[in-house]
């Protein structure tokens, strides 16, 4: 059993959840180490469903911490690991996700996002989690978070999520918003052969001439597995290329940290996906991500019904920002209008590369998506300014 | 019960007394005058009738008491003749017959403490003897009838020692069905006899007729076999020991298969103590191939690990079994046992005491026993006869006898017993191997008395042997070759003589453990002079200890042979087994009479009582006695001091009667001695037996324990003109009641105090410490004693009358 | 001859990075004894390290991974055994053994340790209890006895401390034993046994901390605390864990639990078995 | 059985015992003294001379006295001593 299991092709009408699970597991996860909590539970029972039809190991650790701990020890042995949580988990990751990156272990974050601060709005969904996925845990660091806006994209984008983390040695994440993973629809699975799936980079020195923290050019390095014979320490200690602690050395420490971020930003033109709707002409362009870029869609149709040149820029990366993009966008046109579930998070980085271009903001919360009208009504307000 | 109603019966009656006066053929008539003795008896209050009779021990003796009883109906009967010790059992058991009870006997001892002492002064000894039948009559005259608590014996014994006479011991037992704990304080069963080449006279190899008996006991599904152990305390009585077994750790479990490869990597060696240090072994050992049981054992004191920290492993990591356990913990075993079998024999002499025979200097110069394993096919040298300074075959061999026997320079003057004949088979073992070997033998006397040793020795000398009377005076070594000049005098040729030979064998006695005193304490043993334990009585009871339940076997008695200790063996045993067959013993009726009235539950007695049989009752405010706990010393009676308590049989009364019936006539000439049954009287008793002769004027009032002498006993003895007061009793520490004795050297003590403050010479009081073997110590004491009772002046006498006069009131 | 040309010559050199020694410990510290009686005891047993992983946490302890040659990681602080849980399910070839301190098992990472004992996740972890935190200058811990002195119990320690046997048995270990830093061999034995055992095994290492906890507390020198040892530890094999507190006159070693119990990944194991039968089934 | 014991035992020399060579790593030696203080045989002593670290390394006393029980070996926090076994040519 195991290959034939792996990827259920056909035409399927799932819950982004079950669609995640799905996609993890055709993406060849086969460790995922997990806690409870909505509403990303789901995930973790489709998990403990399939993972075992493909020899993969499902496990229920005693809290977020445990579970971070575990995927990152699964990796090392040469699993293809991951877990599932929502905020209040999310936070309780931060630390060992700050282990993953340091000891650069290829791993996948699933962050259901849900109302917050604390406890908040178990039920509901949001986006309030962008930022914890950028600046979460302490230190200067990139990581890749993708963010999913159908079901559909539940499944491939969880399979991009693995491919980016195998290929930069990077913790990554599938940030979703609750509405989106509880969002039943269409799926359809590709056979597996279409299905592109990414395995980490391994060294093809003998162990004695090994590295395991010395990159190639790309800035990443080769990564064997415990129990190859390459007998490697790996440390959450500053280190040298050979993984040995050197703490209080400025130099490796400004190179390592150096090395850290350059692998992600040198290659964020091949992370970097973006969808564009009716932007040649723009005038107005929104820019969205997650769920509200759906209501977004329709907006936009409303505005050029009514003679309003608007177009959309949907972020399907989220991390790295899209930063080019926007600015190149923002040249072009007159205002720029950021629909988001929260606060105001990814707008502070819209504004950033917009210049002086005019942004406006349309927060939403309590767990209520926008509503087409009212993004029509600011697209409408900024054509007219 | 048909006597007892009988007694009853005559209770009321008036008290009618008969006397029989023994000459014991002229053991006693030889210097007493026994008729006039029974005449004079004939005129004591209650004496109905007295006779004298050759034997009255023998039947038509008995027979006569018997009927005497009958007929006139007497209802206390007084035997005066030899020591209770010896025939107070046989007439008791006459009188009970006669339905008598046999508490309303008593005797008087004109034998060992009268005739025997007293052989050249016919008319002072006839004097004593009427002294001493007067005393017994009237205590008679109190006697009271008793019954004896039944208690039960516990159906297990106990054997101390596991050489070839506590092996004979346990087996036996075990055969006969009783559950048997041997304990034996080395790491293996076997004793001396598994060092041993050949055993004389018949020549066969001692471990292979030992080990099977050894296996023997090590599967035996009745012996409970504990080595390496040592008894550590005794407490209780006959039939109902309650035993503490300290079990030492060996450090190895059972699951030792003996294969030995712990041996091969442990690096640690020590020289082999059953080889005489002859060969090594390691800290992880056997001690010999056939030990029983076979289980290795780690010498601790060696080990490197006894810091508690395992610093080597190297047997641990050996050990296939994982049979070696380090943490392994010293354990106490409570045993309760019903008889105790004492084996625990004899240690050999150090010649390294005697310079003239350079031992420990001179390398050629061996012991006997050190011949044993260097003769013994599995000794270190492999049964080649070499000696040590160049590991040669001597041509030329010495035996030299009694050393460390039959000599005052050693200290000791007894016979070993065994050397002669195992220098003679050791004479032949040579021959038999290498024949043209020159061997001269220097002895004081061969003495070959037992079966077959008159033959062995007739072959050693058909073998050309040389005997030669007359030991070395000394030996002097030849500092080149190492031979051995031996110088002394031929006594039978009256020559000189100055042989030279290549090497020495002292031929070692045996002496009493080194450890013997702490078996002494435990049990409460006596020992002889030669510091071997002293059985009950040489003749009629040779295997018993003075203390009941308790029996010997093997050289802990004396130096035996392997015969003999074997048959002791056997003989002790089969006494254990009666006392366990029978299943229970009669406690003698010598228990504490307790006065409610008189009692202020003070708790004075609770404290003193060595055996914990009196216990205070605090809700009550009364003391209670556990009859079964105790054995009758008598101290509670002597420490209470509202006459609450006072002893069966030993009644303050009775004694009061002995003293008054001593004092009646020239007092101020007469030393009153209360002596202990076990070791003063006992005592008193072998001077008899030795024919030790002294001043005839001490009356001996018998007590079980010195602890038992009142203070109102000697002051009613002052107050009634004695000159002098004797105490005597066991050596502290040798007392049979544990300590009861401390307590009499308290109230001697304070007697002096007292008799200080009032003026008196405290001399006239002694206390005299003596044991049963000492019979000398006590005749002399009572020679010195003479020599004050001249010095006291009638004042003095006058005026103990008066300080002690409130004494005299009549209980 | 060269400090490394020398020490290659240990008859224990090929199971370490002999480049990062001397270590950083101090003089007298335990944590060296039981990086020595480890390494003899994957010698004794002819371990392949090549399958062997060490994961180690935060504290003076938590340094061991780096000495040991073998794949090693040294983690966050308190979550080793979490990352090994992963390590060992996603590969159950590899022999996994946790070696850290007793403030990052039991303070910080006390839950991920009942758990891991709880699912008997097979792996074998020895706590070096020194009780207090030596690393960041001797603050007081989960294992501090009472009225102890530390930098944070400068009037002394009011905290009941743990017993570490006593918890690991009544969590599910398998294996409990407990020795000091004194009792190397048998030490070194206890790891044998339990690396060769399956599920979670523990052993506790009561270490001397002669610089840090020793001096606040007047213990003396590394070796007057060995001394200290040898005199009041007694051996108790299978003696009941609840009862073997620490106390000043008394330290209770031996192996307390020795038992078996399907471990975690052999029940999985089981259910993978059961489930595929039904899948292939249909 | 208390007999006195005096004499060389005869096989003495027959018992051949391991012979020890003893490495000391000085200056990787911290000054613990556990070595020394431990050892059984009391084989160890400290040396006068002081090393990189500013401490006496242990010396050697009487290499024919240790029996190899290599506790020194195992109870050095530093590995800085080791006992293996001499290869003896006909030398010993």
């Amino acid at each position: 059993m195991g290959e034939e299991k792996r990827v259920l092709t056909g035409t399927h009408f799932m819950n982004g959840d079950v669609a995640c699970a799905e996609g993890a597991i055709a993406a060849g996860c086969k460790f995922f180490a997990g806690y409870p909590i909505t509403p990303a539970t789901e995930i973790a029972e489709r998990m403990a469903r399939r993972l075992v039809e493909v020899d993969g190991i499902y496990v229920q650790m005693e809290d977020e911490l445990a579970s971070m701990a575990a995927i990152i020890g699964a990796s090392w042995a040469g699993a293809k690991s991951m877990t599932a949580t929502s905020g209040p988990g999310f936070s309780l990751m931060q630390e060992n996700i700050g282990l993953a990156v340091m000891t650069e272990t290829p791993c996948v974050v699933v962050d259901i996002m849900r109302g917050a601060p604390s406890t908040g709005q178990p039920t509901e969904g949001a986006q309030q989690d962008v930022m914890q996925s950028k600046w979460g845990s302490h230190g200067d660091y990139e990581t890749i978070a993708l963010a999913p806006a159908s079901v559909q994209e539940m499944f491939d984008l969880t399979i991009e999520c693995f491919n980016m983390s195998e290929t930069y040695r990077v913790p990554t994440f599938l940030l979703a918003d609750g509405f989106t993973a509880h969002l039943w629809e269409r799926v359809i699975i590709p056979p597996p052969e279409e299905i592109k799936t990414v395995e980490r980079k391994k060294p093809t020195v003998p162990p004695d001439e090994y590295m395991p923290f010395k990159p190639d050019d790309d800035l990443v390095p080769p990564m064997a597995s415990f129990g190859e014979g390459y007998h490697m320490h790996v440390t959450g200690l500053t280190h040298d290329e050979r993984g040995y602690p050197k703490t209080v050395d400025p130099k490796t420490q400004h190179e390592l940290v150096q090395r850290l971020c350059e692998k992600i930003r040198k290659n964020a033109g091949k992370i970097i996906r973006t969808h564009e709707f009716v932007l040649e002409d723009a005038e107005v362009a929104v820019i969205a991500y997650g769920i509200p870029s759906r209501a977004s869609l329709s907006a936009v149709k409303g505005a050029r019904e009514s003679g309003i040149k608007a177009g959309l820029l949907r972020l399907v990366t989220v991390w790295p920002f899209p930063e080019k993009q926007v600015e190149e966008l923002a040249n072009r046109v007159k205002a720029i209008v950021v629909p988001e579930m929260n606060y105001g998070q990814i707008v502070r980085e819209v504004e950033r590369a917009a210049k002086e271009t005019p942004v406006h903001f349309l927060a939403k919360l309590g767990g209520e998506p926008h509503k087409p009208s009212e993004i029509f009504e600011v697209i409408r307000r900024a054509a007219e300014a | 019960m048909t006597e007892k109603k009988a007694l009853e019966s005559r209770e009321s009656e008036e008290i009618r007394i008969g006397v029989y006066v023994c000459h014991c053929g002229l053991n006693i008539a030889g210097s007493v005058d026994c008729e006039e003795v029974a005449k004079f008896a004939e005129t004591l209050p209650h004496v109905v009738l007295a006779k004298d009779n050759r034997y009255t021990c023998s039947d038509q003796g008995q027979e006569l008491i018997k009927n005497d009883i009958k007929e006139h109906e007497l209802n206390r009967v007084v035997v005066a003749s030899c020591s209770p010790r010896l025939h107070e059992p046989t007439f008791r058991k006459a009188c009970e017959e006669a339905g008598l009870n046999k508490y309303l006997f008593e005797m008087a001892n004109i034998r060992e403490q009268c005739s025997w002492v007293h052989l050249y002064d016919r008319k002072a000894a006839t004097e004593k003897a009427k002294d001493l039948v007067k005393m017994a009559v009237a205590k008679a005259a109190l006697l009271e009838p008793a019954e004896e608590i039944e208690v039960p014996v516990i159906r297990k014994a106990l054997v101390i020692g596991g050489g070839v006479a506590g092996i004979q011991a346990a087996l036996d037992l075990a055969d006969t069905g009783y559950k048997v704990y041997l304990v034996e304080k080395e790491p293996s069963i076997g004793g001396r006899m598994a060092q041993i080449d050949k055993t004389f006279p018949t020549m066969d190899c001692s471990i292979c007729i030992l080990a099977p008996k050894m296996s023997d006991v090590g599967h035996h599904p009745n012996i409970e076999l504990l080595t390496n152990s040592e008894v550590v305390d005794v407490k209780g009585y006959i039939g109902n020991f309650h035993v503490k077994v300290l079990k030492k750790p060996r450090y190895v479990t059972d699951d030792c298969t003996a294969c030995g490869e712990c041996v091969e990597v442990c690096p640690v060696i020590a020289p082999n103590e059953f080889d005489v240090g002859l060969a090594i072994r390691h800290a992880i050992y056997t001690p010999f191939a056939q030990a029983v049981p076979s289980a290795y054992i780690i010498d601790m004191d060696l080990c490197l690990n006894k810091e508690k920290i395992i610093v080597c492993d190297k047997c641990l990591k050996a050990c296939e079994r994982q049979a070696i356990k380090f943490e392994m913990k010293p354990e106490t075993m409570e045993l309760e046992v019903g008889t105790v079998i004492v084996a625990t024999g004899a240690d050999v002499f150090d010649p390294s005491s005697l310079p003239k025979y350079r031992y420990g200097k001179y390398p050629n110069v061996i012991t006997s026993l050190e011949f044993e394993r260097l003769i013994n096919a599995g000794g270190p040298s492999g049964g080649h006869l070499i000696r040590p300074s160049d590991m040669q075959i001597p041509k030329r061999v010495a035996f030299i006898q009694c050393v460390g026997s039959r000599s005052e320079k050693s200290g000791r003057l007894y016979c070993s017993n065994v050397c002669c004949m195992n220098t003679i088979k050791d004479s032949l073992l040579i021959k038999e191997h290498w024949h043209e070997t020159e061997i001269h033998v220097f002895y004081i006397d061969i003495r070959a008395y037992g079966k077959g040793f008159e033959d062995l020795y007739i072959r050693a000398r058909k073998e050309g042997v040389k005997f030669i009377r007359g030991l070395p005076a000394e030996i002097i070594e030849d500092r080149k070759t190492c031979n051995l000049w031996l110088i002394g005098e031929n006594t039978l040729q009256k020559e000189l003589y100055k042989v030279n030979v290549d090497m020495a064998i002292l031929s070692i006695g045996l002496e009493p453990r080194k450890d013997s005193k702490i078996i002494q304490r435990l049990l409460t043993l006596s020992r002889t002079q030669d510091g071997f334990f002293m059985e009950a009585h040489p003749k009629l009871r040779p295997v018993d200890a003075a203390t009941g339940g308790i029996f010997f076997a093997g050289c802990a008695e004396g130096p035996k042979d392997i015969k003999d200790s074997v048959t002791q063996a056997s003989a002790a045993a089969a006494r254990a087994g009666i006392l366990m067959a029978k299943g229970k013993v009669t406690v003698e009726a010598i228990t504490p009479i307790f006065d409610l009235e008189k009692c202020k539950a003070c708790g004075l007695c609770v404290k003193v009582c060595p055996y914990n049989a009196i216990t205070l009752n605090e809700e009550l405010k009364r003391i209670e006695i556990i009859e079964a706990a105790c054995v009758g010393c008598g101290t509670c009676a002597a420490e209470c001091p509202f006459d609450a308590l006072t002893q069966n049989h030993f009644t303050d009364k009775q004694i009061f009667a002995q003293i008054d019936a001593v004092t009646e006539h020239d007092a101020e000439k007469k030393i009153v001695a209360f002596c202990c049954n076990w070791c003063a009287y006992a005592g008193a008793d072998f001077a008899g037996v030795g024919r030790m002769q002294y001043p005839p004027n001490v009356r001996i009032i018998r007590t079980m324990c010195s602890g038992r002498v009142s203070p109102k006993f000697i002051e009613r003895a002052f107050a009634r003109g004695a000159a002098m007061v004797l105490v005597a009793g066991c050596y502290p520490g040798d007392c049979h009641y544990i300590n009861a004795n401390e307590h009499t050297q308290k109230r001697v003590e304070r007697f002096w105090k007292k008799m200080e403050q009032n003026g008196l010479n405290e001399e006239r009081l002694q206390l005299l410490w003596v044991s049963a073997a000492e019979g000398e110590r006590f005749a002399s004491k009572i020679r010195e004693m003479q020599g004050i009772v001249e010095k006291v002046a009638p004042e003095e006498i006058e005026t103990a009358k008066r300080v002690f006069e409130k004494a005299l009131g009549g209980v | 001859m060269t400090v490394i040309q020398e020490f290659a010559k240990h008859p224990l050199a090929k199971y370490l990075r002999l480049e990062r020694f001397p270590h950083i410990w101090c003089e007298g510290c335990g944590d060296g004894i039981i990086l020595n009686c480890f390494v003899k005891a994957l010698d004794d047993l002819g371990i392949n390290v090549d399958k062997f992983v060490v994961v180690s946490g935060i504290g003076c302890i938590g340094r061991v991974a780096g000495y040991i040659k073998c794949d090693s990681f040294h983690t966050t602080h308190g979550r080793p055994i979490a990352l090994a849980t992963g390590i060992k399910l996603a590969n159950p070839k590899l022999t996994i053994a946790v070696i850290s301190g007793d403030g990052d098992l039991f303070a910080i990472g006390g839950n991920h340790f009942i758990h891991a004992a709880r699912r008997n996740v097979d792996m074998t972890v020895i706590c070096s209890n020194n009780f207090n935190y030596g690393m960041t200058g001797g603050q007081f811990g989960p294992t501090t006895p009472l009225d102890s002195y530390t930098t944070t119990t400068p009037y002394g320690n009011i905290e009941h401390p743990f017993n570490l046997v006593h918890l690991a048995a009544a969590a599910g270990a398998v294996y409990v034993a407990r020795w000091t830093a004194l009792h190397v061999k048998r030490l070194t034995e206890s790891i044998k046994k339990a690396l060769q055992k399956k599920g979670f095994k523990f052993i506790e290492v009561i270490s001397p901390c002669p610089e840090i906890y020793g001096r606040r507390n007047k213990l003396g020198k590394s070796i007057d605390i060995m001394k200290q040892y040898r005199q009041i530890s007694q051996i108790r094999h299978g003696y009941d864990p609840a009862k073997a507190e620490i106390t000043k006159e008394k330290i209770i070693v031996g192996e307390f639990i020795d038992i078996e119990k399907p471990t975690y990944g052999e029940l999985l194991q089981k259910q993978f078995l059961k489930i595929q039968k039904k899948v292939m089934g249909g | 059985m208390p007999v006195r014991i005096w004499r060389t035992p005869l096989d003495i020399e027959k018992v051949k015992r391991p012979k020890a060579e003893i490495h000391i790593i000085k200056n990787q030696c911290k000054g613990c003294g556990f070595c020394i203080h431990f050892c059984p045989k009391k084989v160890l002593e400290e040396s006068e001379e002081i090393n990189e670290r500013g401490v006496h390394p242990p010396r050697v006393v009487d290499e024919s006295k240790c029996v190899l029980c290599s506790f020194c070996t195992s109870v050095c926090p530093d590995f800085a001593i080791f006992v293996v076994e001499k290869q003896c040519k006909d030398g010993c």
